[in-house]
């Protein structure tokens, strides 16, 4: 199968682009001068190539003395695809997000006991992901619960100044959200009122890893 | 001819047979008297539409001939083909001024006919190799062995606005109210009894029309007991047992006014009400 | 994230380039234009780069209208340790895939009555297991027959662009070989099947859901 004449140098760039292209890794010279005739200059190939495709799309790049192909660095924002469509919050997230705005500073168990419903890990994970809450501190109650509060982004996103301009019951009311069958009794707390709680110590920095266990631990 | 994989013999009748034993008869590679014939009209190196049907009958015969001849059994296709083969070539050789019977069409259209079917099966095989013999993917042509993954970068955006946040925030705590309902202590009521009694009590009291609120007793100021209304609604009934009972008058001049109330005396005669 | 310039022609090349370089499989016009700025020639920058490319051990290729970077096909023999074994079909299933690639869409019973022989189910499976044919829709003849065509795998491995480049498709065509509806006379007794007198009807209707079944009722 193999070409009884030398392959000229032209050739020999095509068979080592092809060997590059098609491997499913990067490769050194000595795997490329395998698959090529005996005595073929791979590095002079090598170099060849990487002339031709300076300044391309496509770029060779020798990595721990082998190569292969990538994509210029530069065009890296064409591989990823940005979703257009605004995600929608789930309604365990909003309701979660709700009750730490309204309660905040809050720990996950009184956010509970207000749902009914356990909160999954990967709600509490999300809003703090998205920047929409933040941890604030831990409760000085026994097992120092770590406290949820909304962070900047909630204020942005919601075009508030401030936590105080968080909408209190007469607010909800005038939406009608609040009509006749409010319970008794029934108030909204005011948001900005744990500001400065101090029943609670702030985070500290080294504290990060006990939060993944407190998660872990749900 | 030969196929290093070839799961499916296509025939129907091979199916039904031991594997080993009769029919092992690849007839080097036909599938079925199609490709026989196919085979036999490449021999004449004609075109196949100038073929000639009777010497390809002839050859067909020969060669079902030939493989009966060796102990093959041959399946109902080849069979049927050649005893159809026999009949057109007959018809082709015989004089032509015969008239066709019923339906059937002139034994040159059928040829021609035959000889197109094999000039398609022709033109597939044909295709077939045509095909094949193109650079086939992983096998002389290969795409990119590593491709880069595109990432997914989910949006930013959230759709969620200050109402949506306001109305989920009130929908738990109606639905924490709700969990929390507890059906509690009983109402406490003003008894029928102690307002029959109530009301033989202050019945001597009652020689004017007095306004049924005025009648009921007050509630304790403490907030403790029933409730006015039920005082009230107690006091009513009651009322309306002594009415019966001819103790007493009950009047109310329109829907939704006050009702009066009014001892009778004794042998009083009963007061209509309009 | 777009550039704010209007980025020129090669400009627009390189990121044609490195788009299809870094895609998993063959890329549309559009899913290329997607990911460009507006009103961006793609057209344009693939003949530019497929000029480029011509000759090259690397060669830009079109294939069930999509396109896509792929070895040249002279250095196949460099790939061996890519090569896959290839699956090898029968001669049946070869010539099965051929009927169905030049009639499509195509009933079984058209595809036996063109072999001459029944065709067994499991040559039908095969290729379809091998995502080179696909169900199509169904015949408006009596029996509602399945009808079958040619999948875009069967594209991509033999590197059609479309099934109008098919070897020969023109020609056969032109003599008439393409044509199912048979001429009078044409029935050559048969008796793995009745006689099928199916009048042609292109039309199909989309139930997926029944093809299914009758998949496995077959």
């Amino acid at each position: 199968m193999t070409l009884d004449f030398k392959p000229d140098e032209i050739e020999m760039a095509r068979r080592v682009e092809a060997l590059l292209f098609a491997a499913t890794g990067p490769l050194s010279l000595v795997e490329i001068a395998r698959r090529l005739p005996e005595g073929a200059d791979v590095a002079a190939a090598i170099t060849d190539l990487q002339t031709q495709y300076a300044g391309r799309g496509v770029e060779l790049e020798c990595v721990a003395d082998r190569w292969r192909f990538r994509t210029a660095p530069d065009l890296g924002f064409l591989m990823t695809e940005e979703r257009e469509e605004p995600r929608r919050l789930s309604k365990a997230a909003l309701e979660t997000l709700a009750i730490i705005a309204y309660h905040q500073p809050v720990t996950r168990a009184e956010i509970e006991s207000v749902r009914g419903v356990s909160i999954s890990r990967g709600t509490l994970d999300l809003l703090l992901e998205m920047g929409f809450v933040r941890l604030r501190g831990r409760r000085r109650t026994p097992g120092r619960p770590v406290t949820y509060a909304t962070a900047d982004r909630f204020l942005e996103h919601f075009g508030l100044a401030s936590i105080h301009d968080l909408p209190g019951a007469a607010e909800m009311k005038a939406a009608g959200l609040l009509d006749l069958s409010l319970p008794t009794g029934f108030e909204v707390p005011d948001p900005s009122r744990g500001m400065d709680a101090d029943d609670e110590d702030p985070i500290e920095d080294g504290d990060t890893p006990e939060f993944a266990q407190d998660f872990v631990g749900d | 001819m030969t196929e290093a994989f070839q799961p499916n013999l296509d025939f129907t009748a091979v199916e039904q047979i031991d594997a080993g034993e009769a029919f092992v008869v690849d007839l080097d590679g036909y599938e079925g008297p199609l490709h026989v014939l196919l085979a036999l009209a490449r021999t004449q190196k004609v075109d196949l539409l100038k073929l000639s049907i009777t010497r390809l009958a002839e050859q067909y015969l020969a060669f079902v001939h030939e493989a009966r001849r060796r102990n093959f059994s041959l399946a109902a296709d080849y069979l049927v083909m050649a005893s159809w083969l026999a009949y057109l070539k007959s018809r082709l050789l015989l004089p032509r001024t015969e008239k066709a019977k019923g339906d059937e069409p002139p034994a040159e259209q059928m040829a021609a006919a035959l000889a197109f079917r094999l000039q398609k099966l022709e033109a597939m095989r044909t295709a077939v190799e045509a095909i094949t013999s193109r650079p086939q993917l992983k096998r002389d042509v290969f795409t990119r062995g590593d491709p880069q993954a595109t990432l997914i970068v989910p949006s930013d955006r959230i759709d969620a606005s200050l109402y949506d946040l306001m109305s989920a925030y009130v929908t738990q705590r109606r639905r924490e109210q709700a969990r929390h309902y507890n059906p509690g202590q009983r109402i406490e009521a003003f008894g029928l009894e102690a307002a029959r009694d109530w009301l033989r009590e202050v019945l001597p009291r009652l020689s004017d029309w007095t306004p049924l609120d005025r009648v009921a007793p007050e509630r304790d100021a403490t907030g403790d007991g029933p409730t006015q209304a039920s005082y009230l609604a107690s006091t009513l009934s009651a009322s309306l047992e002594l009415v019966k009972e001819g103790a007493m008058d009950v009047r109310q001049d329109q829907p939704f006014e006050d009702v009066w109330l009014k001892r009778r005396g004794l042998g009083q005669a009963l007061e209509l009400t309009p």
